[in-house]
């Protein structure tokens, strides 16, 4: 974990690197500079950041503004506020108008834990996949956030990126190259799929390999792209298992989950589906990560469980 | 003189101009607004009252007709409030042309008032940003002038609107924008009245004021009634200027269904480190006796021999 | 279609019939007493009625005090507003603090046709499904929408109904006894199954009917009740079908395009599942209904069209 | 006199104390605000300055020890600008009490900046509202006392926020709600001032105003500071009375660190067809001196030294 990372600084440094590249970038906040650890931005390009208070509505409608003036807009708050507070300035002002706005959604999912569900995203992907025009991402690791976030920077067009709150660590080595659309496969195995995206990532590799070493054979694919997505790809990676599990901080609704069930119900495919998340109607439990993961069954001993579970029933 | 000097013209006669109106004499129907020498950045029409009078009453002529043909109702009273407003905007005022829609230099107008994208096509079409004979075709299926603006289908139109509140706080980047890189645009919003009950207003202001947005004129469309009835009784938005003023706003009041006040104030704006507002004074259905304040208009059109009474009464003289 | 009528006026004689029930009931709109119809309550109990003005955060949190106070607030106006201008309210003060609020989605789906994408509400479902706690209906005709808002209105707790903006024929005979959570078979049959809600409800049927005259044989299901959902119900409709159609005024993602999809792909179901809906990263037309419909395939015509190509495929 | 007529006392008492503030000559040391006779439907504890300073100190050490075992940080800054204010509103002026925390006439508090859940905790324990050992349970998985508050946790609370600018909205609904019964109830409101630049504030407020809810009471924690820094720097939400003006509010000022400025200023509110908003000027993390107006304490915990620093400052002498 030595080359662990949070986001957010991954988030900053692209955009010092853009602002150096000649990018027009201007980052919008209300009141989060330290939530989007900001500062040596600031520190480089004083002037450049726009903070318009605790005001998410013209947090997002500014950064249509600046992105019809020709800036590469991108909004950095907590995802809660920025899905729900201004969901009509990214339905109107960004996907609609079809502005050149990225929108992060920092500490996305159940990062601020034990500050319950009012800070809790848990349907962000959900809401986005309702809206046109807007891309949708979310990595799993610093050096796929890296790459993602250089694409959205570089691609003309509304993007969302939903992004974990906690330092996590690489997953991908130095080759890999991020391709908008198509979901990886970090472990290969044929009993049971496990599609997972963001930082439950990690906790569905663990999971892979405490089976594999119990005899398992459990394929885990990141899908860090929702928008666009090669469903052709995902469809291809899923084939063949018995089993498919979803993994998500998020709601088992709309999100990754629905994703999942959409292509296995298009396709008539017949193994079984198991959508892990924060089950329908519900909520995170406000608490540390591990046991709001652990309650929802999405860390790594509960994605072992259901797992063996789910095998052993195919086996009887 | 904010606009003026934008245009780089001397100021010493728009001067005189401003006293003429700060004394209140209305010269209707006298040419007192000469022209300007028409450049490459600065309004292609320029007209003086005479020349934007005549242009409001085809525009409501233009309004008549376009609902009357609408096959999904329309917002005829919002149309005809703003009128004048659009029209000194589009026809004086603007640094815009149709054949500099993506100039980065242009002024810019925002629809914020979306539901009044009639009025708002029918002055864009005399204006010439797109054929006169796509008026016909509003809100019918797939085509060029739906119900609200859609800038991806209508040349001309900056903002994608319809929801209330949402001009404001784009108006905001745009202006903070062209501030940042010196840019002389200026960046005009038209809202209604009972549209600023919605929040996003009020967050927006706070953040023009902050940012000494003074760039950017908002206008209110103060036709006392909002959908349901008269904004007083509804939900009251009065004092407005207070509202602004605590909100960090340099304010103005005008006759908004009255170019030549329109004209005088709009040019007189000061540029002194504030956002200015101008709230505009007017009519909902203004020019059609049996529209004009009446709160039923707000979403209906004219049928059978109100269209031809409608017509007659804006006919030239 | 003599028995014909408004979705909104079934609302509003469900309100003065609960208020002469002795229900405090109490309306909160946003400038829309036309949208919602609400005049002759009104008219039958003056000061009843709440205007906040053009300002839908504050009807939603207004509504979410008044239930806290005890009454029985209910809030109408169009459904694009109330769900993104709102959606914080929603969430927070609706949902996660658990208020007696019922929701009315007026004008839903592309309702407000050439009003555009502004007007559209074609992510109510998927947004309400990503929230806590709330209960989601869509009634399909006036006999089915006055027994949800009699239950809603008895019913302690959040309630979302999603309301079509046109008047609708009647579905149900006069036995006709809604059950939250029961969806509900309106035509049998086993080559195609058709699941719709809201007012396609009727395409489907009508398209069902057309197909039987040509010798085939589509089952049509009303699933009205989103949350709850008898799970196992629907599953049974659905079972032994080769094809499955999810029919919706509504985005192809979130909606009931995908809880058709998670129950299918949970079961491990071979039938194949086609979404028809607004597509992923779309926008309904800007048009009449009819044209909208005709667009998204979700009117009759295309619904058949679609059942054919199905069956077809199959035989070759 | 609002809080004190509707607890049907005789108001000749209190006409003397409001004078003696009006005139603010501060007794804070003295003894001046005489307890009432305690009803069923009043505030159960009415301590007199004396008694509400002493909670007050009682209530910062526990918001000092709650932080310091907080497992998730906290905002110690924001938790600590407020006790005064939560202090007079839960010690003498609530008609509220433990056993009736259902009572369809309790006045109602909202901690509208939820983020000062550890303050308003601290402050619900030492009233009684849940036990004490609850404390140290802040912030830990499954607590009854999470990062914000949660009514469907802890005894007391009675709104769920944490997300600003949701509990005026709520609030204006309640007190419509007990106009309409013709209850007496009164409904308060604590925001910050960083808070206000969110809109829904100011539609709130709008309303509030049109419904003449002059039951509801605003008080603004005006320390200065929101979560980035100063509030002028960040995004001036100044000046605040003229804003409240502009949207029909009566506004007073206190000193919202200092109790008897704040209980005489709530205790002299007039009722008369207006809502009220009390500017409480206080400052963030006050009561310790290393805390005390220091921005970086907007989110975070005394560590090591600090507590016992800080529990040194806070001890009653
Ligand atoms: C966010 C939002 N809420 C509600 C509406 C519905 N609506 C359309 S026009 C209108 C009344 C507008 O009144 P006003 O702002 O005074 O404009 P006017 O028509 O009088 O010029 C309303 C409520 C809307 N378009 N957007
Ligand atoms: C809608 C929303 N946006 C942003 C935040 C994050 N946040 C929590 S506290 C805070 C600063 C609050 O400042 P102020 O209102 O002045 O309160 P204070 O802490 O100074 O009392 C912010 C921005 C939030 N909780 N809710
Ligand atoms: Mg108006
Ligand atoms: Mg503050």
């Amino acid at each position: 974990m030595s080359n662990s990372e949070h986001l957010a600084n991954v988030m900053v440094q692209c955009f010092i690197d853009a602002v150096n590249d000649g990018v027009d970038l201007v980052p919008v906040v209300a009141d989060s500079t330290s939530t989007s650890k900001i500062k040596p931005f600031v520190d480089l390009f004083p002037g450049r950041l726009v903070n318009v208070g605790i005001a998410e509505q013209v947090m997002v409608g500014t950064a249509a503004g600046l992105a019809l003036a020709g800036k590469v807009a991108v909004t950095c708050n907590a995802a809660p506020f920025l899905m729900s507070r201004s969901n009509e300035q990214i339905k109107v002002d960004v996907c609609y108008n079809n502005t050149n706005v990225k929108l992060f959604g920092l500490n996305s999912g159940a990062s601020y834990g034990p500050l319950a569900s009012t800070h809790h995203s848990i349907d962000d992907i959900s809401i986005m996949r309702g809206f046109g025009n807007i891309q949708i991402f979310a990595p799993a690791c610093p050096v796929e956030c890296r790459q993602i976030i250089e694409y959205a920077i570089r691609y003309e067009g509304p993007v969302y990126i939903r992004m974990d709150g906690k330092a996590l660590p690489v997953l991908h080595d130095a080759e890999f190259q991020f391709t908008a659309g198509e979901p990886s496969l970090l472990r290969e195995g044929k009993q049971v799929v496990i599609c997972a995206l963001g930082s439950v990532v990690h906790e569905a590799v663990a999971a892979a390999d405490t089976l594999k070493e119990d005899g398992l054979d459990v394929a885990v694919v990141n899908v860090s792209s929702i928008r666009p997505l090669n469903r052709q790809r995902l469809v291809n990676q899923l084939s063949g298992a018995d089993h498919v599990i979803s993994v998500e901080e998020h709601n088992v609704n709309g999100g990754l989950g629905s994703v999942v069930a959409e292509l296995m119900a298009e396709q008539g495919m017949t193994a079984k589906l198991v959508r892990l998340g924060v089950e329908d109607g519900g909520y995170a439990a406000a608490g540390d990560r591990s046991y709001t993961r652990k309650m929802l069954s999405i860390d790594s001993a509960g994605i072992v469980m259901v797992c063996q579970q789910l095998v052993h029933e195919t086996l009887v | 003189m904010a606009v003026l000097s934008a245009g780089k013209l001397g100021p010493i006669f728009f001067v005189l101009i401003e006293y003429l109106f700060f004394i209140e004499i209305k010269f209707k129907s006298v040419e007192i607004l000469k022209s300007y020498v028409i450049g490459d950045d600065m309004n292609p029409f320029q007209l003086d009252v005479n020349g934007l009078e005549k242009k409001a009453r085809a525009i409501r002529r233009k309004i008549i007709r376009l609902n009357a043909d609408s096959p999904a109702g329309g917002h005829t009273g919002a149309d005809l409030s703003q009128v004048e407003i659009v029209t000194s905007l589009y026809f004086r005022l603007l640094n815009c042309a149709p054949d500099r829609i993506s100039d980065d230099d242009r002024d810019i107008y925002i629809q914020s008032k979306g539901h009044a994208a009639g009025g708002y096509y029918c002055c864009l079409a005399e204006a010439g940003y797109f054929p006169e004979d796509w008026l016909p075709s509003y809100q019918h299926n797939d085509s060029h002038l739906p119900g609200h603006p859609v800038r991806q289908k209508t040349p001309g139109v900056e903002l994608n609107t319809g929801a209330l509140g949402h001009g404001l706080p784009v108006a905001v980047g745009l202006a903070l924008a062209a501030k940042r890189d010196g840019r002389s645009r200026k960046v005009y919003v038209l809202t209604g009245d009972g549209e600023l009950a919605e929040g996003s207003n009020w967050e927006a202001a706070l953040a023009a004021s902050h940012y000494q947005l003074d760039n950017l004129i908002v206008i209110n469309d103060k036709n006392k009634l909002q959908l349901a009835g008269p904004t007083e009784a509804i939900m009251k938005t009065d004092p407005l200027d207070q509202k602004w003023q605590a909100f960090g706003f340099s304010v103005t009041q005008c006759d908004g269904n009255d170019v030549a006040s329109i004209v005088s104030t709009l040019e007189g704006l000061k540029v002194e480190g504030k956002p200015n507002v101008v709230i505009a004074n007017t009519t909902k259905g203004a020019g059609v006796s049996f529209i004009a304040g009446r709160p039923e208009w707000h979403h209906r059109v004219p049928k059978g021999e109100e269209i031809d009474l409608a017509l007659k009464e804006l006919a030239d003289v």
